[in-house]
């Protein structure tokens, strides 16, 4: 499925993925009936598609009113760089915002999978959660 | 040479011998042949090859070898003069699908399904050139085979096939022009690579982003997929056991590495340019090898701060034969943690992995291609191998020979700090521009 | 908090799992091999996305009250486009292509009459699903497809009827060959019984290239497979692969040489018997040419093992090693006293070996765990796999030279053809 | 074709390796042969120089000009 169709149905603007320029994305064509294609006898041709699952709509948790004397996990999902990274948040928050308690916690499992144990914990003392993807 | 002579050849090479005997004038060499191998087989097992019957005639083998020098030329064996060598009619009339078994079934595709070049669909590829289409464009030769020669048209008929848009013909024009084949007929299985640089790039949409070398644009896909069809059907390359010889073949031989240089994301100059074109001129350029391997996994990649990126390469080249160069390919994140290390040039980079990627005499001896290819030139006297052949087994000596054996191109999707790198060779660079 | 070179693969993905409207703070890509200052620096600046600073960003993300969007709840079905279209056979080639349903080179239009023939090719129904299937488990859902899709995929590859039992048993196991990941993977399947030569299979001279029909279409059909029956081969959505590779075309497809081989067949191995049909799956980072490693340049009998211990030095242990082995090598093997794969395999283990120092600079090898590892320090030389059965061997090639080729790849699983037939 | 020889009794043969591997180990085998079974043949031994594919015009020279037969093994 075209991910513009996909997320002008669940509402947001395709404009918001306008691609980085290096991505050779077929969307990007737009001379495609150049050079016109000869006439022939007209074929009818399946759709190869799969079908994927439906989408349940999760709404979002409620929002802190402040972050103030709250407790926010730092949580790595363990690419390299993540941990680091994660230590300069908790440093711009001692500097910044220092009534914020940050806990760091490294994710435990692959990068794709829950951690229930982690999420427990969080929904136990926490407050808010930044999670760091990428590297 | 005017001296009867024997050719002595295993039985695994029988067919290409004795079509290439025929290919090259003498239909009727008289070949002696042993069994297959002799590489790796004690001299004791060689000696009962010997001793033996030749495994194609059945007789004696040493009466072969003796008659082959001794026994009274025919006629036929006398002759001289050109023969013709025909490859069928100019066109052929069916339905699509059955012209798409035919094509396949006569060894004119990789076994994939085909555009079918209809005249319509070829004039339309000769539009996108200002070349005359009866205008030759090169030669070329499948391995040690006489070469063959094309002209535009002919090339068209391979580009419409691979499924090119006509503006990508200019390109494919221009690697036919080189005369390289992508299949090569050797018992290794080549690999082949073109680097595409200049504004050409971005006109034909080359994916040089995330996943640039996999499937993932119709102009990397098809213009390396040309060059195995036009080496097929051009060069008489690609057929096994005649043409093509390489035991285990190679999965990088249908659509051949491709890469589009990331130029505005690099922080050195284009390939095209350090090979002396200007920046705004359209070029490829050719290499050949053994293959492609990941970088990443190669010690120096730790993950911290210190990533050392020139270490991890010269690591990955342990296992690379100096026959062939080194070609990295360098995700611009790569190059950009690269430059930050000082290396702010391609060269700087080049002159430290050259002086730091060695070895011992004794491990280059225990490579195979050190007996195979760099032995008998070093008998010539050519350097370095003739040096290298006189050190003792402890000496340290580079990995590879020149430091322009090495090559780099900036090419990914920046989603991570990974680079490739191909035991391939730099060939040729040739002029896009001039095919257009 | 995502680094900018995933914002597209972020927001399609929240979309996709049911929060379009997440608040994914963006900040420069990478921060893997920067400094603490530098990172510091990105955190004081903007998000590259919103342009506006990013700690603001995260704070409001944290803070700022639900829209009604936000809020929504439901179920929506994504749309798979039309069940058919039409058009002259050019103009279908060209929308194949532009809807990102090939894998930009031509292809066979999937016409009724084409998948009906290919349907014949098996005794399951049409409409039974086969199977589900993911760009990379867990961070796509998995979307489900039946005998009938998968024919279509298989006329578009070029497959023939008799060629379809095997696709279907590799739709059956859900393996996509455009795994997504920042590494550019590649998948390999390894096909056993007399399955072989019924389809004429090569496994002789140029085993692994554009020689072979069924090579060819088998390996190409999987991978249109994974661009269309889940979503995935998308660039920068549903594949990540910073650079890419060349053998995601066609995948490696390696019919064993049984008949040359002096070992046992890879699915007899795995249990199976001789006369099955067996499909087997690899996975992991590339293929490479062994002849160019130390070793092999020995007289009179190149010393094979110590060639191919040699030349999986810079192999990551997060994957085994899998060797392609022509027929000569095998025997020349067994010459060296080598009489079976485990033979082989154990000497392997036990010889390939690895300073614990440098395993520490392999971002994806790894040092043993449990009782012993405590004792390790630097300079101790372990073994680079702790098990045997990292190693696997096929015995595949047309024996013009004892040459071999090796590949970082796991061994995954292997199912039975028979079953789709 | 060249003209061939009555026989390969008292003539001089040059074994030309072509340098693939084990193309010396059967030439020399080659050599035995003769020396057990033709002992009036000279065998001379010699290692083409240059790449496979390239020619040697030193060895052809001496070949020419001390030779009378030559048995050149290639494959491997």
């Amino acid at each position: 499925m075209n991910r513009r169709s996909l997320l002008g149905l669940l509402g947001v603007s395709p404009v918001a993925l306008a691609g980085v320029p290096a991505f050779a994305s077929s969307d990007k064509r737009t001379d495609t009936k150049k050079g016109a294609a000869p006439a022939g006898p007209m074929l009818e041709v399946l759709n190869p598609r799969g079908t994927p699952p439906p989408i349940t709509l999760i709404p979002m948790a409620k929002r802190l009113d402040t972050l103030d004397g709250k407790t926010i996990y730092l949580v790595s999902d363990g690419f390299p760089g993540a941990d680091a990274f994660l230590n300069q948040i908790s440093i711009w928050f001692k500097k910044n915002m220092p009534s914020v308690t940050t806990v760091y916690r490294l994710k435990a499992g692959g990068f794709a999978d829950d951690d229930p144990k982690l999420m427990a914990e969080i929904k136990d003392k926490g407050n808010a959660v930044i999670m760091a993807i990428g590297h | 040479m005017g001296i009867p002579s024997a050719p002595v050849v295993t039985k695994a090479f029988k067919d290409l011998a004795v079509l290439n005997a025929a290919k090259r004038g003498m239909p009727h060499e008289r070949i002696c042949f042993t069994p297959h191998p002799v590489w790796g087989k004690t001299p004791e097992e060689v000696r009962a090859y010997v001793d033996g019957p030749d495994p194609v005639t059945g007789k004696p083998f040493m009466k072969e070898v003796i008659d082959a020098l001794t026994a009274p030329l025919s006629e036929e064996d006398k002759k001289s003069g050109a023969v013709t060598v025909s490859t069928g009619p100019a066109t052929f009339t069916d339905t699509a699908d059955n012209l798409q078994e035919f094509y396949l079934n006569n060894g004119y595709t990789d076994f994939l399904p085909i555009i079918l070049p209809t005249e319509e669909r070829v004039d339309r590829m000769l539009k996108a050139t200002s070349h005359k289409p009866d205008e030759v464009v090169g030669k070329m030769a499948a391995g040690a085979y006489p070469p063959w020669s094309y002209d535009v048209r002919q090339v068209a008929a391979s580009a419409v096939m691979a499924g090119c848009r006509p503006e990508y013909f200019p390109i494919i024009l221009a690697v036919a022009s080189s005369g390289v084949a992508s299949l090569f007929s050797s018992t290794n299985s080549f690999a082949f690579a073109m680097v595409i640089n200049g504004p050409i790039r971005d006109k034909l949409e080359f994916n040089y982003g995330i996943g640039a070398l996999g499937p993932f644009a119709q102009p990397n896909a098809t213009i390396g997929r040309a060059w195995t069809l036009l080496s097929k059907n051009l060069g008489n390359g690609g057929i096994p056991g005649d043409t093509y010889l390489g035991s285990l073949g190679n999965n990088l031989n249908y659509n051949n590495v491709v890469i589009a240089e990331h130029e505005d994301a690099s922080p050195w100059v284009p390939f095209h340019v350090q090979k002396g074109f200007k920046k705004e001129e359209n070029v490829v350029s050719l290499f050949r090898g053994l293959g492609v391997v990941p970088g990443q996994v190669a010690r120096g990649s730790s993950a911290n701060e210190n990533v050392q990126f020139d270490h991890q390469m010269s690591d990955l080249f342990s296992t690379f034969t100096g026959f062939f160069g080194a070609l990295i390919i360098a995700d611009p994140l790569v190059a950009a943690r690269l430059r930050e290390q000082g290396y702010d040039t391609k060269e700087k980079l080049i002159d430290w992995l050259y002086k730091n990627t060695t070895q011992t005499v004794k491990d280059y001896k225990s490579r195979n291609y050190a007996y195979l290819f760099d032995y008998p030139r070093a008998l010539r006297g050519d350097e370095p191998w003739a040096t290298w052949y006189k050190l003792p087994d402890d000496a340290v000596i580079p990995h590879f020979p020149r430091a322009s054996d090495f090559n780099i191109v900036v090419a990914g999707g920046q989603t991570n700090a990974y680079p490739q790198a191909g035991n391939l060779s730099y060939g040729v660079s040739v002029s896009i521009d001039r095919w257009m | 908090m995502v680094t900018i070179a995933f914002k597209d693969l972020a927001l399609t993905n929240a979309a996709k799992r049911g929060m379009p409207h997440e608040r994914i703070c963006f900040t420069p890509h990478p921060v893997w091999g920067k400094t603490d200052e530098q990172m510091y620096t990105y955190l004081e600046g903007n998000d590259p996305v919103s342009g506006k600073p990013l700690m603001k960003e995260v704070i409001g993300a944290l803070t700022n009250p639900l829209t009604a969007d936000e809020s929504k709840s439901g179920t929506i079905t994504p749309p798979t486009g039309e069940p058919t279209f039409t058009g002259t056979a050019d103009n279908l080639q060209q929308q194949f292509l532009d809807n990102g349903m090939t894998d930009f080179m031509p292809i066979i239009l999937p016409t009724r009459e084409k998948v009906d023939a290919m349907l014949k090719g098996t005794s399951h129904k049409p409409d039974e699903i086969v199977g589900k299937m993911t760009p990379a488990q867990g961070a796509f859902p998995a979307w489900s497809y039946t005998v009938q899709q998968v024919a279509v995929n298989a006329v578009m590859a070029g497959a023939l009827p008799e060629h379809f039992p095997i696709l279907l048993a590799i739709g059956s196991t859900g393996i996509s060959a455009l795994f997504s990941s920042t590494n550019s993977l590649v998948s390999a399947a390894v096909i056993n019984g007399p399955i072989r030569d019924k389809l004429q299979m090569n496994y002789g001279i140029g085993a692994m290239g554009p020689f072979n029909q069924a090579n060819a279409v088998i390996g190409r059909a999987w991978t249109l497979m994974s661009k269309n029956l889940d979503g995935g081969g998308v660039a920068g959505e549903t594949y990540m692969g910073s650079q890419g590779n060349v053998i995601n075309y066609n995948n490696l497809i390696i019919p064993e040489n049984e008949k040359d081989s002096p070992w046992t067949p890879f699915h007899v191995q795995k249990g199976f018997k001789p006369e099955e049909n067996v499909i087997s799956f690899f996975f992991g980072f590339d293929i490479t040419q062994g002849q160019g490693g130390k070793g092999l340049g020995m007289k009179p009998i190149p010393h094979y093992h110590e060639a191919m211990s040699a030349n999986v030095a810079p192999f990551a242990s997060l994957f085994g090693a899998l060797f392609i082995v022509d027929p000569l090598v095998a025997h020349g093997l067994g010459d060296l006293g080598f009489k079976t794969k485990e033979a082989i395999a154990d000497w392997l283990q036990k010889n390939t070996t690895v300073t614990v120092k440098d395993v520490k600079t392999m971002l994806f090898s790894g040092l043993p765990r449990g009782p012993e590892a405590a004792s390790l320090t630097d300079d101790s030389v372990i073994p680079k796999w702790q098990k045997a059965d990292a190693f696997n061997f096929v015995v595949c090639g047309g024996q013009t030279n004892p040459y071999h080729q090796l590949a970082n790849m796991s061994y995954r699983l292997s199912v039975s053809i028979a079953k789709w037939t | 074709m060249a003209p061939r020889l009555d026989t390969l009794h008292g003539k001089t043969v040059y074994l030309v390796d072509t340098g693939f591997h084990g193309s010396d180990v059967l030439l020399h085998q080659i050599e035995a042969w003769f020396s057990a079974n033709m002992p009036d043949t000279t065998t001379v031994f010699k290692r083409k120089a240059g790449p496979y594919a390239e020619d040697d015009p030193p060895l052809w020279k001496e070949i020419k000009s001390q030779g009378n037969a030559v048995i050149m093994a290639v494959g491997h």
